[in-house]
């Protein structure tokens, strides 16, 4: 991470649309625009349905982009042809929320591992050799030799999402996307799993987007956040700067509804209540999809889309206020 | 008629009579009402009556110029008054007074209009074929008539044919026919549905073809009794005909013939009472045969196996090959299969001819006449597979199987055969077919074996000998002879009883010899008919039943 | 303050394919008139089942009580018969359930979901309770509450439906409402929502609450009393302070290690606890923290600790109380004093 | 709404099409003729076939076919001279439906009985004799209740064993017919309601301190038939819409008898019209189940139709 | 954080958290099929139909052996017998003197054929139609989902009819009529499985890999569907079972001499009433213990392979 290093991945103006029923269309992704540098790790906060899931499967080529550009490596995935999108598995990997629904109960620790590699044709031929390389990954995600022939099932949440974490190092990616990767955790095992991914970070290279709701984790492990509502990105800055100097209403609000497990702390603390819930997606409020629920929306914010703007050095906003 | 499986499934033969649902203690006091089952119609027009409900339910509400008598045989008026022949023609009187049901005279106009109507190639009726075999003049060129497609001219030519059939009303009350030479059995079929009436106006005022005879309210009766109720493939209720010209006859007030598919629910009928009388499935003749109701009748039909010798492959060699077909024939006991598979109720197959049909003489039946003509289907299991292993040198391979198609009530005796020959060394495979397939199978000659029958349609040899002549197009299997041809012809011109009998006699071992055509039985069926069922009149050919005489006691 | 709710000793257990799962295993403790009480502890350590026997809700079978008592105002409700219950169910003790989105009948309108329990406790008429039910919603800060009562479940949001939820329990003016996991479902914004609104009527309506949860923010938010449970036992309780500044047991540690402060500046690893919690089928006789606990002796693994009482609300089961045990110190970063 | 009904209809008349073609050419694959009289001679034949346009080609059959259909002429039956095939079709519609809605009216409400009842009383007694009870009358073939029960009741002349036209006749067929959808039902209650008891909701209303037959019938019950009630139609279409097995037994004029007699005896116009009958009917029922869908739960009616 | 080195007992003495974990070695793993088989053990129903399956299996292999008379053989000094011990004719004989014991035996093992085939052929036709048209999804899935309609929408009974007239009688002709008009619905449950299955994250997942389709099909998603569909299989079988029956009482059963449970119970209802009512009940039996073995084994599957019971 530093200033010096390069841009891995260049997302521009990428919008993901659904076709619902009724011939209608529900835009996820919005026209969402943010780079993250080699060695990073990009936070990506918001509530439940904001699109977050989205732009990382978008990213990945899961889904189909509607519109907008993403470079990787300086190449444009979207003009890429299938087989090249193939390879870049190699380069990109994903890791998914649900232990519990994200690894096949039918294969066994060592056929998941594989699944990269056999796909990406390593090892072909080289049973030893991929047996091998299993193991080295287990280890390296916290598990033992002896769990690579048990089957999912047999393991704990905890211990399954380092199953599925070496399933996406198998490959020898540069980019993790992770997507919400504790939130289904215990308390007690989130931290285990955080600090897995600090370590691997620091071992492998490796760049994350990191996907959560849970502001306070996204800040423990990110160098850059970006806040994201209703399919819109609103918010992206430097995590400290973010929140010390929250600049969006959104990140306010978000900001200060996280509960902190220290009384005096929570005691003391002026908390901004947001009125109302989420708006569907499917018909998002004009101009700033956040000015239903902002105490500070004014006719502005009624009529033009605020558009994300650099407001200081590296913390870019995207609200009238600014 | 063919044996097919719906003409003895719900057969003439499982209409009894009988029966009502009260019971008063009084003898003459019953009820009369009979309850029976009889299968759905397919048409009660009689022209186009087929079936053999369509016929029993036919004959019953309606009056040919004669009729069957309550001995089952006797031939007796019936509109007709009286008749009188000169040389091929026949010229009838008929009754005075008779009306239809609605009040309508019946008259010899009457009489044509119906037969000619039959004959109309555009009615396609299923029995114009008889107008052809008793020589009706010029009754071939109606019936057999190419319809032109435009169909003014269709209507031209068509009239001209009728007007040049050997039928004419000469009044009212005289009708005259011109045959082309003497048959035998002209007088029976009179009694025959598809000679029976049918008043133009009427016809024409329900829409003729397509809607005369449809419903109760669309046909006139001229029987004795009248539709008074008819809910399709479920019931059908005849009352007695008021207008009827023997009404003083007619003792039963009422006949409801249900439709009854299923042979076991017909039994349960039976036995609770809802029906009168039934009769008894092959299965239940053990059961019932020694009860009081029971009575033996025999129908008379043949059934027999079909060899197809024009068959493909290896399977058509050994079914063209003689030796093979007479191992066939000979390696079957006929006493064990009638007492295994029909309970003792057909007896063996010893001839096309079943007995029964009229002999020579009055005295003695066709059969019992003749015995000697079939011996060689005599059963010799020893030779029969000494020729199987002559057969099987002569075309030089293996014996292959060979297809059996049967019905699916023939199932039992079929798999009797099956099993017989299978010992002998012939494997059978059998196949359930209904009707519609049998027809094309025949047509396309693609089968090996058939399991096949025909019943008697009048009471004289030739409704069985007429059928293997090579233009009458029933044997599908390749079957036709030059001298049977000469023969048969020899009879249609032979007016001396005896003389013709013998050349029937001689025509049936010409068949028989070829053993393309192997009878293992003749049918005969228990009736099962409750005690308080009186004076049915029972037909071996033909119609089944009459109920115009019949009553109720004792119930 | 009086004890509303004292449970002794409460052993209860499900007979099951694989054996029996001792889900709560001899606990202890009690909630006073008013009190806000969290029961915090991991997925499958017993939370839900404490405050189900409460209410009388575990199914059973396969259910057992195998020991103990929870008295409720005096009356012992793990003897109390079915329509003894449906009595103080509702009226007396009221449930607000984890997920909003489930807990709804989705085929009965709102209103009427919350006047039964009207009628049935209250007695009242239908206009009464339809007008209570109304005022109710009002209550939960819900818009248009006339209106909505005639709204089906499945039009609101989750947040709308988790304010029907503490409406209907609400309704009776119950003495302890138990909240099992309320907003664990829910977004943060909209969890701040709730967690104020639960405040807030709680100080009106002076209602006990026993809020159960694993998030220690909420905790330190709303609650007076901390009980931790782990393994279907409780290892400590205490005051709010006592759990979050002098906590003794280990695993209150590593819970409140674990959680990542957003004041704090350091981007360096987080304390975890090793190791995942014990199967409940053949529980270990010891502690069942033993096998994660950094300072586990062999004692631990051996017996199970007796309750050492520190103060008058703060309890702990840990062998280190043991006088004769090593002192281990709390870990400083924790903050508070000892 | 109503462009979604439009929608929704033009994919019925679609279906419908395609059923008419495929039906129509697969039932030309038939071997042999309606008309089967060996001794009928060929001119004759021909005539008979040139008289319901046979004699014309399959396509030429099928264009006309088509066009009959769609001015609402079904055509008449080759079996039973002159008879309508839409006539036929009512008049064997009437005594299986009958049959059907008593069976129903029979089963149903017993089966969603004793399904609730063995669910409530879940591991006791009750509940294993109910379970196999309805397990047992499921496994049954249902020619062998209809014969026993022809045996054991109609036997001893409590009943007619046979045939149509009082009450009387309608009790023993519906009770055979009632019999594995009793089972059927009674099976299906029972897992939906112990489904429907273990929703959280339940809890909820429990937590309410409602009594047990409060929970039963207001919030189990209701939920527990929207399975239910939604897969009626299609089961009251099956049902009325006649067994052919109970139909032969009993000799009662059907039409599940008649659609085998006419695909037998390859009365073609009776078949079609049958098949035709049969589909439009499955459509309108797979319809009623979309509509019922929103009627009875709540949460479908305002997502708004399909999809 | 540091421990006090004065231990004054044993009692106290850390633990070496190595020991803790050693009782793991000897841990066996337990794959998805065992635990389902493991907890379908427990399911004393399923067991026992399990145990009336295999029993009737054994008997219809083992059966016809063991006594001295051919299914077909035809003996006509012992006509209708009832159920006998001399002549070990153990169920009777019926009205061709034919071995009940044997024939009863051969006909389940037909109706067990029929049955295993259909649901055989069920399964291949359904699982490849379903698998296409939920994967691929879309304008295929719409298309193929419409004519799936279509089929349903024609009476099973008359796709049955005609096929089995059109394909001559035989065990070929009513298993595929009956695996024609029987696969659509399991074609909709596998559609619908793999529509479920497509969202799950663990096939994303494998997407993410790179996984090809025809491995994705293969490893992830036929294999996880193996639950329902061997549900949906254990009511096929006695649905085709029936199906069976009702095409021996129209007549288009299996051909004779050979029999199935269908015809024999088809042709056991005439000696109801003829005093051998044996020749009805034996194989109208044995059909329901198979019917009602595979249905309660159904369920027992069904409860061990679902999710929601499973942890
Ligand atoms: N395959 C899909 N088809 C249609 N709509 C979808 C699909 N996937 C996601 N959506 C919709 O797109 C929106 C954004 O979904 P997304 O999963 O990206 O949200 P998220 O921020 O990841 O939420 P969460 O925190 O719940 O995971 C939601 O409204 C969701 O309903
Ligand atoms: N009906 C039941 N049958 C069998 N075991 C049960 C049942 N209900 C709960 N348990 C078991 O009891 C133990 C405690 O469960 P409980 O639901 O109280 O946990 P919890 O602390 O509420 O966890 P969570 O945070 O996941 O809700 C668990 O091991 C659970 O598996
Ligand atoms: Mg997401
Ligand atoms: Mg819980």
């Amino acid at each position: 991470m530093g200033e010096s290093s390069k841009t891995l991945l260049d997302v521009k103006n990428l919008s993901k649309e659904f076709k619902v029923g009724g011939g209608r269309k529900l835009k996820a992704v919005n026209d969402v625009s943010f780079s993250i540098l080699e060695g990073e790790t990009f936070g990506l906060v918001g509530e439940s349905g904001c699109g977050k899931s989205t732009t990382g499967r978008t990213i990945l080529q899961l889904y189909n982009a509607s519109k907008g550009q993403i470079h990787f490596n300086g190449k444009d995935i979207l003009k890429m042809n299938k087989k090249q999108k193939y390879s870049l598995h190699r380069e990109m990997q994903m890791i998914f929320q649900d232990p519990y629904a994200s690894l096949n109960p039918r294969l066994t620790v060592t056929e998941i591992i594989s699944e990269g590699m056999d796909a990406l044709g390593l090892y072909k031929g080289d049973k030893a050799g991929k047996y091998e390389r299993v193991l080295e990954l287990l280890n390296k995600v916290g598990l033992k030799k002896n769990h690579a022939n048990r089957y999912p099932h047999e393991f704990s949440g905890g211990q399954r999402q380092r199953i599925g974490i070496a399933r996406a190092l198998a490959v020898k990616p540069k980019f993790i996307i992770a997507d919400e990767p504790i939130s289904a955790l215990d308390v007690s095992i989130q931290a285990q799993v955080v600090n897995l991914f600090q370590d691997l970070q620091e071992e492998e290279n490796l760049t994350y987007l990191f996907i959560a709701h849970d502001l306070s984790m996204v800040k423990h492990i990110s160098d850059r956040i970006g806040v994201m509502y209703l399919g819109k990105l609103v918010e992206v800055s430097e995590s400290v700067e973010l929140y010390n100097k929250p600049l969006h209403p959104y990140t306010q609000a978000l900001l200060s509804a996280i509960p902190i497990p220290d009384p005096k702390v929570e005691m003391a603390r002026e908390r901004i209540v947001l009125q109302g819930d989420v708006p569907s997606p499917m018909n998002p409020p004009s101009g700033c999809h956040f000015r239903t629920r902002c105490p500070h929306a004014t006719k502005e914010c009624q009529e033009t889309v605020p558009a994300l703007r650099e407001v200081e050095n590296g913390h870019f906003v995207a609200c009238h206020l600014y | 008629a063919c044996s097919g499986e719906e003409s003895t499934t719900s057969q003439p033969s499982n209409t009894s009579n009988t029966g009502n649902d009260n019971n008063s203690d009084e003898v003459s006091g019953d009820e009369q009402v009979l309850n029976l089952t009889a299968g759905e119609p397919t048409a009660l027009n009689p022209g186009q009556a087929n079936y053999s409900q369509d016929q029993l339910i036919t004959n019953n509400i309606q009056e040919g110029l004669m009729r069957k008598g309550l001995d089952g045989a006797t031939l007796e008026y019936g509109l007709a008054e009286s008749y009188e022949v000169d040389g091929f023609t026949y010229t009838f009187k008929i009754k005075e007074d008779v009306i239809w049901s609605n009040g309508d005279p019946i008259t010899a106009h009457d009489f044509e209009f119906a037969w000619k109507e039959a004959m109309d190639p555009r009615n396609a009726s299923p029995y114009s074929w008889l107008f052809e075999l008793i020589a009706l003049e010029n009754a071939a060129e109606l019936a057999y008539m190419e319809v032109p497609e435009d169909e003014s001219e269709a209507e031209t030519n068509i009239q001209a044919a009728k007007d040049a059939v050997g039928i004419k009303a000469l009044d009212d009350t005289t009708l005259q026919v011109t045959l082309t030479r003497q048959h035998p059995a002209f007088l029976e079929l009179t009694a025959f549905p598809t000679f029976f009436p049918v008043n133009q106006a009427f016809y024409e005022q329900v829409g003729g073809l397509d809607g005369y005879a449809t419903e109760a309210d669309t046909m006139l009766y001229s029987g004795p009794f009248a539709i008074s109720e008819w809910s399709h493939d479920e019931k059908i209720v005849l009352v007695k005909n008021d207008k009827y010209w023997d009404k003083d006859a007619v003792k039963l007030d009422k006949i409801v013939f249900s439709d009854v598919a299923d042979e076991n629910t017909q039994v349960q009928l039976y036995s609770s009472n809802g029906v009168d009388a039934i009769r008894v499935p092959n299965d239940y003749v053990d059961q019932y045969k020694d009860s009081e109701e029971a009575t033996q009748y025999a129908r008379i039909q043949t059934w027999w196996f079909v060899l197809n010798m024009e068959a493909d492959g290896v399977e058509g060699e050994f079914l063209r090959n003689e030796k093979f077909r007479e191992a066939m024939a000979i390696g079957v006991n006929r006493e064990e299969l009638v007492n295994v598979a029909f309970g003792g109720l057909h007896v063996p197959g010893t001839g096309l001819i079943p007995p029964g049909l009229a002999g020579a003489t009055p005295d003695q039946d066709y059969r019992s006449a003749n015995p000697e003509h079939t011996d060689f289907l005599a059963y010799d299991f020893e030779r029969a597979q000494q020729l199987l292993e002559e057969a099987k040198a002569e075309v030089g391979q293996d014996l292959p199987t060979l297809g059996l198609s049967i019905y699916e009530r023939q199932s039992k005796e079929a798999q009797y055969l099956q099993e017989q020959y299978r010992k002998l060394g012939v494997n059978l495979e059998i196949t359930v077919t209904d009707s519609k397939i049998r027809k094309s199978l025949f047509n396309s000659r693609d089968y090996h074996i058939i399991y096949a029958g025909w019943f008697a349609d009048y009471d004289e040899p030739s409704t069985y000998l007429d059928l293997f002549s090579s233009t009458s197009g029933f044997p599908k299997n390749g079957f036709a002879m030059d001298e049977y041809d000469a023969l048969l012809e020899q009879t249609q011109n032979t007016t001396d009883k005896e003389e013709k009998y013998k050349l029937y006699a001689e025509m049936e071992s010409l068949v028989l010899s070829n053993f393309s055509f192997i009878p293992m039985s003749h049918d005969g069926f228990y009736s099962l008919q409750k005690s308080y069922v009186k004076d049915v009149a029972v037909h071996s050919t033909g119609p089944s039943r009459t109920y115009k005489w019949a009553y109720i006691s004792g119930k | 303050m009086s004890n509303l709710l004292e449970v002794k000793d409460l052993s209860f257990s499900f007979d099951t394919f694989q054996g029996e799962v001792e889900a709560i295993r001899g606990i202890n403790f009690e909630l006073k008139k008013g009190e806000v009480v969290a029961l915090v502890g991991e997925s499958g350590s017993g939370k839900s089942v404490t405050s189900q026997s409460i209410i009388g809700l575990n199914p059973m079978p396969p259910g057992r009580y195998k020991s103990g008592s929870i008295l409720f105002e005096g009356i012992d409700i793990t003897t109390q018969s079915e329509n003894n219950m449906q009595k103080i169910r509702g009226a007396e003790i009221s449930m607000i359930f984890q997920d909003p989105m489930t807990s709804l009948n989705p085929t009965m309108k709102i209103g009427r979901q919350i006047v039964e329990g009207l009628i049935k406790h209250q007695g009242l008429t239908k206009p009464e309770a339809k007008r209570r039910a109304t005022e109710m919603l009002g209550l939960v800060g819900l818009p248009n509450p006339d209106k909505l009562i005639f709204s089906y479940p499945h039009q609101f949001s989750g947040g709308m439906r988790q304010r029907v939820m503490i409406a209907i329990a609400l309704a009776c003016n119950p003495k302890l409402l138990i909240a099992d996991e309320p907003t664990t479902a829910l977004d943060v914004t909209i969890q701040a929502q709730i967690v104020e609104l639960m405040k807030d009527l709680q100080k009106k309506l002076e209602t006990s609450i026993m809020l159960i949860t694993h998030d220690l923010g909420v905790v330190a938010n709303i609650a007076q009393r901390v009980i931790i449970m782990y393994a279907g036992k409780i290892i400590e309780q205490g005051t709010l302070d006592e759990i979050f500044y002098k906590s003794r047991h280990p695993y209150t540690w590593g819970l409140l290690e674990s959680v990542p402060r957003l004041d704090s500046k350091e981007h360096g690893r987080l304390a975890s606890i090793p190791g995942t919690p014990p199967q409940l089928i053949h529980p270990p006789k010891g502690c069942p923290f033993a096998e994660r606990c950094e300072f586990a002796m062999k004692a631990c693994i051996e017996e199970y600790p007796d309750e050492t009482t520190l103060s008058s609300t703060h309890k702990v089961n840990c062998w280190l109380e043991d006088p004769a045990a090593p002192t281990v110190k709390r870990p400083v970063h924790l903050g508070g004093t000892i | 709404m109503g462009k979604y009904l439009l929608r929704r209809f033009a994919f019925m008349i679609i279906t419908l099409w395609v059923i008419i073609t495929i039906s129509f050419f697969f039932m030309k694959l038939l071997p042999g003729t309606p008309f089967d009289d060996e001794r009928i001679p060929e001119a004759v034949l021909e005539n008979m076939m040139a008289q319901y346009g046979l004699d014309k080609s399959i396509p030429e059959q099928y264009v006309l076919y088509l066009t009959n259909v769609v001015q609402g002429d079904f055509g008449v039956s080759y079996r039973i001279k002159n008879r309508d095939v839409t006539t036929i079709i009512a008049e064997k519609f009437a005594p299986s439906a009958i049959i059907g809605i008593h069976a129903l009216i029979i089963s149903v409400p017993l089966g969603i009985i004793l399904g609730m009842i063995a669910a409530l009383r879940r591991g006791t007694a009750i509940d294993y004799a109910a379970v196999g009870f309805a397990v047992i009358g499921f496994a049954i073939p249902s020619f062998v209740v209809a014969v026993a029960l022809q045996y054991l009741i109609a036997g001893n002349g409590l009943l007619p064993s046979a045939l149509w036209g009082t009450y009387k006749h309608v009790i023993l067929p519906s009770i055979a017919l009632a019999l594995s959808m009793f089972a059927y039902y009674a099976r299906m209650m029972r897992s939906e309601m112990l489904e429907v008891l273990g929703q959280d909701y339940i809890k909820t209303a429990k937590s309410k301190g409602l009594s047990r037959p409060v929970i039963i019938f207001k919030h189990a019950f209701r939920n527990s038939l929207i399975p239910i009630i939604t897969s009626l139609p299609v089961v009251i279409l099956f049902t009325i819409s006649g067994s052919l097995v109970i139909e032969q037994i009993y000799s009662i004029p059907g039409l599940g008898t008649e659609l085998v007699k006419s695909v037998l005896s390859r009365d073609y116009t009776v078949s079609m019209g049958l098949t035709l009958f049969y589909a439009v009917m499955y459509i309108v029922a797979l319809f009623i189940v979309d509509i019922l869908y929103s009627v009875v739960d709540p949460r479908i009616r305002v997502a708004g139709g399909s999809e | 954080m540091s421990i006090n080195p004065s231990t004054p007992e044993g009692k106290f003495t850390p633990l070496n958290k190595e020991t803790l974990f050693a009782n793991e070695k000897d841990y066996k793993s337990v794959s998805f099929s065992q635990d389902v088989w493991r907890r379908l053990k427990k399911h004393k129903p399923a067991m026992v139909s399990i145990f009336v399956l295999i029993t009737i299996t054994l008997f219809v292999f083992v059966g016809p052996f063991m006594n001295e008379h051919d299914a077909t053989a035809q003996n006509y000094e012992v006509i209708k017998l009832k159920p006998t011990m001399e002549g070990s004719y153990w169920f009777g004989t019926d009205d061709l003197g034919r071995d009940m014991w044997t024939r009863t035996w051969d006909g389940a093992k037909v109706s067990l054929l029929i049955g295993v085939i259909a649901a055989l052929l069920d399964v291949v036709f359904g699982i490849v139609y379903g698998v296409i048209s939920g994967y691929f999804g879309g304008r295929t899935d719409f298309i193929m989902m419409r004519f799936i309609e279509i089929i349903v929408g024609i009476p099973n009974i008359i796709i049955t009819i005609l096929l089995v007239i059109i394909l001559e009688p035989g065990i070929t002709a009513i298993i595929i009529a009956i695996a024609v008009s029987g696969w659509a619905g399991m074609a909709r449950l596998v559609r619908g499985q793999v529509l479920s299955l497509k969202n799950r994250e663990f096939i994303l997942a494998a997407r993410s890999l790179g996984t090809k389709p025809a491995k994705m099909m293969r490893v992830h998603l036929i294999p996880n569907m193996v639950g329902p569909v061997l549900v949906n299989i254990s009511f096929t079988i006695p649905y085709a079972i029936f199906a069976e029956a009702v095409l021996s009482f129209i007549g288009l059963g299996v051909p004779v001499p050979d029999a199935s449970l269908g015809t024999l119970i088809n042709d056991g209802r005439k000696f109801l009433l003829t005093g051998s009512p044996y020749l009805l009940f034996i194989p109208a039996t044995i059909l329901t213990l198979i019917v009602t073995a595979f249905s309660i084994f159904g369920d027992g599957l069904r409860d061990a392979v679902d999710p929601r019971l499973r942890k």
